[in-house]
């Protein structure tokens, strides 16, 4: 009906909508569109900033280590709470006291449980100060304040419904005390999600009242579910479902450039792929015209580098294309000219396991025999996160829109992410990495990541398959969806959204 | 006159009893069949004894026992001088040559998956260790004692009739060359036409292997033309026991004359109106108190009720399980 | 009867201790990190460390055993790594779905199979006897997820006869929780809007679970079909000049359907199996699911407590059934 | 010479009529065999697919691994029988190959399920008691766990691959027979032939393999051939959760799974393995039914 | 008319099996009068059973009725439709059998099942036949408010065969066929069930086909006797002359072969096996065992014929041709 949004989703991966703790994409925007935060996201012309929410202003101290936010006037949860600094300065340090997954975010600014009392502040009822260890750029700080888990609780509803000191954390779990544009209504686990518009909103009630997430496990009811009108939008449909509603009357298809990188990568500390020119011979060996193409269905953008399309200090140039002569070369440089045999990890994902026979087909050609293994996800990053993978086909999620935010765990070991859980110890990258997260300066900045993302294409141990496009099949009748879409992962806006 | 009872004994029971724990009902209650309760008797050499009751007494537990196929409650089964109940279970499986069982039920008693060749020379095989050319020779020899032929080694117990079968099972018993033979019902199965062939058979093998015979059977006509001894059973007990001329001529205990009574005459003159006991048997995990009888003893008193008779020797060798045994 | 089933209930405490000591040793053993994977891949080391150390998860594995033993005893199944509630909870509001989707699925499969059965047994060999054996048997040859697609492609998209996936439509008033058994709970609350809705819903999933079970049930009616109509009793029944029809189904079936009771005890144990697959297809909010979902992320207790509460319910069901049967074949009532 | 030659043939003349009742046994089984047309149907479903899955290499006419993008999502043709799938790789190709590797999960599962739960099932039956108490507790333990859910626990301890999957489908499996040969055992010991046996002097462990355990067999062997179904189903199941076999192998359970997002555009991509499937079963259905009946032995007297 | 109750004339019965079709009754000719009680005796599968469910009209797949008819008080049954011979079960001929316990159905009441009967017998309502069921139990000998609640497992072998013939005899049927009625009991348990069958029927003035293997139950119960072999009824005659005077050679290796109490001569057996009936020897069917045996007599089978007055026989050596042979 109209006033009434219902996407079809696979909510299996819900845990909690809790703002503190919530950490998946798809709850994250339900809480995004529940609790407002002093910042929010968004994309401006194709580059995704924050811009000021609650707040109204903010100053940065000389040092660049003191932030003071200044807060709206008139503020109110959907209960009709007054939103003052007491609130912020609540949620915030209720993020660190749950120490849940979001929390290293913030301890990646110096903000701890342990010394929150001094480095998060109520100067008065309309003014928040914090500290942060080092002089961040304010892109960095704003961007992580501006995601779900920056949203700001009611700490009255909160504390009201808390139990063994959880700060209402199980109670949020399936409610809301937030003053975003809806609030949440039910869950219903397995089953559906229920958000209502908040009279309350300070910039008005949207003009969905009612945003149902109906759980499909199934893409292909879905599907079938969106071609009968039963649902106005499938989440998770496959690239070619995608592409078979091409065409269709009633149903268009939505994409956004998505907030990831998609990779293959490969243990530098083992075997064969301790020679970068191993490495490189892969880079060469995969189709990635084929496999986006034909896996992900076109839906996708051919982005060899780290930092997403549409960020600072993104690298327009794809040096790879598939060349197997080229990478036959390299294997016998190498010393392998007829190949290896290599273990090929990946998760159970219906894309993940077409990608990896996909590649497994490439590798083939310049003579890696490479073994399908499927893990379960928790059993991959177990093995992952103890360096004990020799290749894998993985991706990256976002965590804040910052270059920074790909070139650490891309490129500098230090940071145990992705360069270290493949052993690649090279100093130089590291070095690299982490000075171009502190440089003022956006043109050398801008250098910095270019000069890293060459550096990495030609010693890096990742092949970079794509940067996925983000798609859904929207009904017809549903406008503004694209607008609302955008920045998926870090921005979704459903007050966008109209029928 | 009763026949002089032979001097050697070869097996001797005292005091046996098998009571098996049986669980009953959905419920599975725990239970105890006194299937052989407090059994007497010997067996002389090379003699005929017959246990008769009728079905549930305990005839087939007390063969089995005899033989420890199942090992019994107390008792003692002493077999040659020697207590059998208390020997080892390895040795036991040497002894078992010479005491074989023939069963009751023709149709089972013979693997069906197997050739009568190797369900004969089986026992062979475990006792001799003979060479599969002996065995078959051993067996051809051993078929052609029963009245059957070598062709017969090479086919499937199915396509045997009943007494063909009672051949069969006999070959495997005599094969072993044993000393006795433990023949329960052997020919119950059988059409009379045959069951007279049979019996005939297992008389003339007695005599031309000197075998000892502990025959079960329920049919008192059978009981007279086979053996030497009889013992009469009910509800796990003998209640009567003798030379055969006891038992038939001068019948002691009422059960064995109502027994006798019940036995319908082939022929078609005498129709007189006889005794027969009333009710039904009881069952043998609760049996009555004092007599087991006296629920259906005509001449039962008050004491039959209460007291177990003794089993008391009335003249040598007759035995009998009754407070007020006719005696002339 | 008291003790008896004190015995069974003593023997099921054993077989569900059992259960667990081995579902928690195979889980266990999987080298797999489900705090990492819950925590999102991008989390660092340290963080993942800390959640360990925070779930008791860092502990020998014998210490982990002891406390999941002892907090069974207290009726504690932990909480779930990712639902973040007691167990209990979640299974106690998952579990009405599956049982009543495994209570209509036997009916169907029940009637259906006995029908079969019978139809079969009296036409022995004639085609009746062929066309419901290869209409049952086809009902067990194809994979659940399959047939479950198909049947949604057909009814609900293409025919338009019957809703898509769920439990109710998305604007029906779902009735007030009482049972939390849907459809039970529309009639106790009189909402019989939610409760003609939830039918509507009901029948496809039921269907393909309940087919799947179809044809062990009347290839057992079959066979004790056959197997009574071969019984002594009866000959004496016809030679009482009964009619055949009298001598069927009066005479034969009560004693060819006690066999299949015990049947469904196993029946309805593979029904919470296939509830696995079916859920999923149908987006039923039910046990079958909760299992899958937290395999998939190897959330150790809630697999844990939804796999010992299947094994409960089944063993349960067993015992009831056995007791059934006591009651149905007088044989075994003493 | 041809005095041997003789003797030879006159020890097979010998042979043969030694077999006879064997043969005679087989006529019969013939008989009925050919009495019970489902039987008959589900025999040559089976023959076929067993023949298929001997020659599958001289069969098919692509490669059914390797995959050829430009040739994806085509619909059935006389070039593609069966049309191809996302990857271009021929389903007709895959279907045949697949039939391998769903001989050699059923040929192993049904060995290793079948001979251990055999094996103590008739051990416990046989000895009875506390051996066949603790046997059968630990049945139970198996049997009350929802079978796929232990499966897929087993397949994820051990990581999806062939060999785990005919590992955990056979750890799951083997209850069945175990219960069955367990009665079994049970009933054939108390045989007056058991018995028989007992008396001439053989031993336990003579009288339990020797005697009782062939006579086990054949209702364990029914039991295997309706089961046979069963496990193919099982493992696609396990492929549906992705626990199933590595891909790129065509097993056709995870042919289907991996198929069914396509399954309103792209029909034929899982409704071909689907309908192999539920061939096969269907085959191993009638079959043991057949047997079943055959078996009877109220039929056989 | 040779009987006016009963008469069987030709009678043959094949099975089809798996090893070919079993020739079970190969011209059965059989008749009796009104209160009449005719034994039926014989070796195993000689066909008493199928001879008496023919009667019945109770021959089912795999067998079949190829030839001859059953006249029952001058009817045709092959002639009587469904509902004729519903009844003519129902109310004219009753049966009890071998095994008590299991021809009574499991899972119903003795009560009912007598009652069954009865409504069946009267066309009554069930439920307003039990007044007479327990009439009938104590007629038979049962404590009978109890006997009627119970199952019949919870019944011993007698007192089931006690409620097998109240059931039986509850529409006071013209014939009574007994299968084998004491087989499966205990010497005093039948000598009981037979006594009791013997009074019943005298009252009650039924006829009665009494099978059975046992010469002694059948000289004490029965006034004429049918021996049966392989199919055939190869003698008929009032018991006395069966017993004193037996024609027939099977039937005097039969007489020879019966131990006696008493008696200490030699059981003198019947040499060879009852005949394979898939392909039972041409002729009479006992020639390969008779030690009469003629060339006439693997060629035809002897016809029926009164030998003597009231004693029928089937054999060579009592027809004028077989005489001839003989010489
Ligand atoms: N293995 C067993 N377990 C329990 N009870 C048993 C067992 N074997 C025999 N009985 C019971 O013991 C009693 C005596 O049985 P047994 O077979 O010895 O009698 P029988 O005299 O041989 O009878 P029949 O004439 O029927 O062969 C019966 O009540 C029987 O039910
Ligand atoms: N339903 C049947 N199917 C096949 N053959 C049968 C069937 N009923 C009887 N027969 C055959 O018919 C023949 C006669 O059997 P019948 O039962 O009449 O013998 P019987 O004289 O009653 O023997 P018994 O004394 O063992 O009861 C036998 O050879 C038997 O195998
Ligand atoms: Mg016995
Ligand atoms: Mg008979």
């Amino acid at each position: 009906p109209k006033n009434t949004l219902v996407i079809g989703a696979n909510t299996g991966i819900f845990i909690t909508l809790d703002p503190a703790v919530c950490y998946e994409v798809l709850p994250s925007v339900v809480d995004m569109n529940v609790y407002s935060g002093l910042f929010k996201l968004q994309d401006i012309n194709g580059t995704i900033k924050a811009v000021p929410e609650l707040a109204k202003s903010y100053d940065i101290s000389k040092d660049g280590k003191t932030w003071t936010f200044h807060l709206r006037h008139g503020l109110m949860f959907s209960n009709g709470d007054p939103l003052t600094a007491d609130a912020v300065v609540y949620s915030y340090k209720r993020v660190l006291k749950l120490h849940k997954s979001p929390v290293w975010l913030y301890e990646s600014l110096g903000l701890t449980a342990n010394n929150m009392n001094e480095t998060i502040k109520k100067i008065d009822d309309y003014t928040v100060q914090i500290v942060t260890n080092k002089p961040f750029a304010p892109n960095v700080v704003m961007s992580i304040l501006a995601q779900s888990w920056g949203g700001i609780v009611d700490p009255k509803v909160a504390e009201a419904h808390a139990v063994n000191g959880d700060m209402g954390s199980a109670w949020l779990t399936d409610h809301s005390a937030g003053s975003g544009p809806y609030v949440l209504k039910m869950w219903k686990r397995n089953s559906m999600i229920v958000l209502e518009a908040n009279e309350n909103y300070w910039k008005g009630a949207p003009r969905i009242k009612r945003v149902i997430i109906r759980d499909i496990p199934e893409s292909t009811d879905q599907l079938l579910l969106l071609k009968k009108g039963d649902i106005d939008v499938a989440w998770n449909l496959t690239p070619d479902q995608m592409n078979s509603l091409k065409g269709s009357k009633n149903v268009s298809i939505v994409t956004v450039p998505g907030q990831s990188d998609e990779y293959v990568g490969m243990n530098a500390g083992w075997g064969p792929f301790k020679n970068p020119k191993v490495r490189l011979a892969v880079k060469y060996a995969i189709d990635y015209k084929s496999i986006i193409k034909d896996v992900v269905g076109g839906y996708a953008i051919n982005n060899q580098g780290f930092i997403p399309y549409g960020y600072f200090g993104y690298v327009s140039k794809t040096p790879f294309h598939q060349d197997i002569e080229k990478a036959k070369k390299l294997m016998e440089e190498a010393g392998y000219p007829n190949g290896f045999k290599v273990e090929l990890v990946t998760n159970t994902t219906e894309r993940r396991r077409s990608e990896a026979i996909a590649i497994q087909a490439n590798l083939a050609k310049i003579g890696i025999k490479a073994q399908i293994t499927i893990m379960q996800a928790s059993q991959m990053y177990s093995k992952y996160r103890q360096q004990g993978i020799q290749m894998i086909v993985a991706g990256w999620g976002v965590d804040f829109p910052d270059a920074d935010a790909l070139a650490k765990p891309f490129a500098d070991y230090r940071v145990k992410q992705l360069a270290w859980r493949l052993m690649w110890y090279d100093d130089y990258a590291a070095d690299l990495a982490e000075k171009a997260g502190f440089e003022k300066n956006p043109a050398k900045r801008e250098q910095m990541y270019e000069d890293l993302t060459n550096y990495w294409f030609l010693n890096g141990p990742f092949a970079m398959l794509y940067q996925p496009l983000q798609y859904w099949g929207v009904r017809n009748e549903l406008k503004g969806f694209k607008e609302a879409a955008e920045g998926y992962g870090l921005v979704f806006d459903l007050t966008k959204v109209y029928k | 006159m009763p026949t002089e009872v032979k001097t050697e004994t070869l097996l001797s029971v005292e005091n046996l009893k098998k009571y098996f724990p049986v669980k009953r009902g959905a419920f599975r209650r725990l239970l105890y069949v006194r299937a052989v309760d407090d059994v007497t008797f010997q067996v002389p050499k090379e003699s005929v004894f017959a246990v008769v009751g009728e079905s549930g007494s305990g005839k087939t537990t007390l063969g089995r026992t005899v033989l420890r196929l199942i090992e019994p409650t107390s008792g003692k089964i002493i077999y040659k001088n020697e207590d059998f109940t208390k020997i080892s279970l390895k040795s036991l499986r040497i002894f078992r040559r010479k005491m074989q069982i023939i069963s009751q039920d023709p149709y089972n008693s013979l693997h069906p998956r197997k050739l009568v060749k190797d369900i004969i020379g089986e026992g062979l095989k475990i006792h001799f260790h003979m060479s599969s050319n002996e065995i078959l020779d051993t067996v051809k020899e051993t078929l052609e004692r029963v009245g059957l032929r070598e062709e017969h080694m090479f086919r499937y117990p199915h396509e045997f009739s009943g007494g063909q079968r009672q051949r069969i099972a006999t070959a495997r018993a005599i094969v072993l060359k044993p000393e006795f033979l433990v023949l329960d019902e052997p020919t119950s199965a059988l059409d009379v036409s045959v069951q007279a062939i049979i019996l005939k058979m297992f008389k003339d093998l007695k005599s031309s292997l000197s075998l000892t015979y502990l025959f079960i059977t329920h049919d008192l006509a059978v009981v007279d033309y086979m053996s030497d001894y009889v013992a009469v059973m009910y509800l796990g007990q003998i209640m009567e026991m003798g030379t055969k001329e006891d038992v038939f001529n001068n019948t002691a205990h009422p059960y064995t004359i109502l027994l006798m009574n019940s036995i319908p005459v082939p022929d078609p003159r005498h129709k007189n109106k006889k005794m027969i006991p009333k009710g039904e048997i009881p069952s043998s995990i609760n049996p009555p108190s004092g007599c087991r009888f006296h629920t259906r003893c005509p001449y039962a008193k008050e004491v039959c009720k209460k007291e177990e008779p003794k089993f008391v020797k009335i003249s040598k060798g007759h035995f009998v399980k009754c407070h007020f045994p006719i005696i002339e | 009867m008291g003790r008896y089933v004190l015995r069974r209930l003593l023997l099921m405490v054993l077989v569900l201790f059992g259960v667990s000591v081995i579902v928690f040793f195979i889980v266990h053993v999987i080298p797999a990190d489900p705090v990492g994977a819950l925590l999102g891949g991008n989390a660092p080391p340290q963080l993942v460390d800390q959640m360990k150390h925070q779930l008791g998860l860092d502990k020998p594995i014998w210490a982990q055993f002891g406390d999941y033993m002892l907090g069974i005893l207290h009726g504690n199944l932990g909480i779930s790594l990712k639902s973040n509630r007691p167990v209990t909870q979640d299974i106690a509001e998952y579990f009405p779905a599956t049982l009543e989707l495994a209570i209509f699925s036997i009916i169907i499969s029940v009637a259906l199979g006995v029908v079969l059965g019978i139809l079969s047994a009296v036409y022995r060999n004639s085609w009746v006897d062929h066309f419901s054996r290869i209409f049952s048997i086809l009902g067990v040859s194809m994979p659940v997820f399959w047939t479950g697609l198909i049947l949604l492609l057909i009814f609900y998209y293409i025919l338009g006869w019957l809703p898509g996936t769920g439990q109710l439509s998305l604007f029906t008033i779902p009735p007030h929780r009482i049972t939390g058994m849907l459809l039970l709970d529309s009639i106790l609350t009189g909402n019989w809007e939610a409760f003609r809705d939830g039918l509507a819903h009901i029948i496809l999933p039921a269907a393909v679970l309940g087919y799947s079970a179809t044809a062990s049930i009347a290839r057992i009616t079959r066979a004790s079909m056959l197997d009574v109509l071969r019984q002594d009793f009866i000959r004496t029944a016809k030679a009482k000049g009964l009619s055949g029809r009298v001598v069927i189904y009066r005479h034969a079936l009560k004693n060819a359907l006690i066999p299949v009771v015990t049947l469904i005890g196993l029946t309805f144990g593979s029904l919470l199996e296939g509830a696995v697959l079916t859920e999923t297809i149908f987006g039923w909010p039910g046990l079958g699911r909760y299992i899958v979902n937290a395999l998939l992320v190897l959330d150790y207790p809630a697999i844990m407590g939804g796999t010992l509460f299947i094994a409960l319910m089944y063993s349960l069901a067993n015992l009831i059934v056995d007791l059934t049967y006591a009651v149905l074949d007088p044989r075994m009532r003493i | 010479m041809k005095s041997i030659t003789i003797e030879k043939r006159g020890k097979l003349r010998d042979f043969i009529a030694r077999r006879k009742p064997i043969i005679e046994d087989w006529k019969h089984t013939l008989y009925l065999w050919k009495s019970t047309k489902l039987a008959m149907i589900g025999t040559v479903i089976i023959v076929i697919f067993i023949l298929i899955a001997i020659f599958a290499p001289i069969i098919v006419p692509y490669d059914p691994i390797s995959s050829n993008m430009s040739a994806r999502l085509q619909p059935p043709s006389w070039d593609h029988l069966f049309g191809t799938d996302q990857f271009g790789r021929d389903i007709f190709s895959r279907v045949i190959v697949g039939s391998r590797i769903e001989l050699w999960i059923i040929f192993l599962v049904s060995l290793i399920s079948g001979g251990l739960g055999t094996f103590l099932g008739v051990v416990a039956g046989y000895f009875g008691k506390f051996v066949d108490e603790i046997i059968m507790r630990i049945t139970d333990m198996f049997l009350a766990f929802p079978s796929l859910v232990l499966a897929m626990a087993f397949a994820a301890a051990l990581g999806p691959s062939l060999t785990n999957t005919i590992i955990a489908i056979s750890v799951v499996g083997w209850t069945v027979f175990a219960r069955l040969a367990r009665a079994e055992a049970m009933k054939i010991k108390k045989q007056p032939y058991i018995e028989a046996i007992r008396a001439v002097g053989a031993g336990n462990s003579r009288i339990m393999f020797l005697h009782v355990l062939p006579m086990c067999l054949s209702p364990v062997l029914v039991q295997l051939t309706l089961r046979m179904g069963t496990i193919i189903l099982t493992a696609a199941g396990l492929g549906f959760l992705g626990l199933g076999v590595r891909p790129p192998l065509p097993e056709w359970g995870s042919m289907v799974s991996d198929g069914r997002s396509y399954l309103v555009a792209q029909w034929w991509i899982s409704t071909f393995p689907g309908i192999a499937i539920a061939f096969v079963v269907l085959g191993f259905n009638f079959l043991g039914d057949g047997i079943r009946d055959i078996m009877d032995p109220r039929l056989r007297r | 008319m040779r009987g006016d109750l009963l008469d069987v004339r030709e009678l043959k019965v094949v099975f089809y099996t798996y090893r070919g079709i079993i020739k079970a009754l190969n011209g059965v000719e059989l008749w009796m009068n009104h209160e009449e009680r005719l034994g039926l005796i014989g070796e195993t599968g000689c066909g008493k059973s199928v001879t008496s469910l023919s009667i019945m009209g109770l021959i089912e797949q795999p067998g079949e009725i190829i030839s001859g008819d059953v006249y029952f008080e001058g009817k045709s049954m092959q002639k009587m439709s469904m509902e004729e011979l519903h009844d003519m079960r129902g109310k004219k001929i009753s049966m009890i059998f071998q095994e008590p316990v299991s021809a009574l159905n499991p899972v119903m009441r003795i009560g009912f099942q007598v009652a069954e009967s009865i409504s069946r017998a009267k066309d009554i309502k069930i439920k307003e036949a039990y007044p007479e069921v327990l009439k009938m139990l104590e007629l038979v000998g049962l404590d009978s408010k109890r006997t009627a609640s119970l199952y019949p497992h919870e019944l011993s072998g007698g007192m089931a065969q006690r409620a097998m013939i109240a059931m039986a005899l509850s529409s006071n049927p013209k014939l009574l066929i007994a299968d084998e009625p004491t087989s499966a009991l205990d010497v005093t348990i039948q000598a009981q069930i037979m006594e009791l069958l013997d009074e019943l029927v005298r009252e009650m003035g039924n006829a009665v086909i009494l099978i059975t293997h046992d010469m002694g139950v059948a000289a004490e119960f029965c006034d004429k006797i049918a021996v049966m072999y392989a199919g055939n009824v190869v003698e008929r005659a009032s018991t006395v002359d069966i017993f004193e005077e037996p024609l027939h050679p099977y039937t005097k290796g039969l007489l020879k072969a019966v131990p006696k109490i008493g008696q200490s001569k030699e059981l003198v057996g019947i040499t060879g096996t009852v005949p394979d009936l898939v392909n039972p020897p041409t002729g009479c069917r006992f020639h390969p065992r008779c030690p009469y045996a003629m060339n006439k007599c693997s060629q035809k089978m002897p016809p029926l014929i009164e030998a003597k007055p009231g004693h029928h026989v089937a054999c060579y050596l009592y027809t004028q041709e077989g005489e001839h042979n003989a010489n």
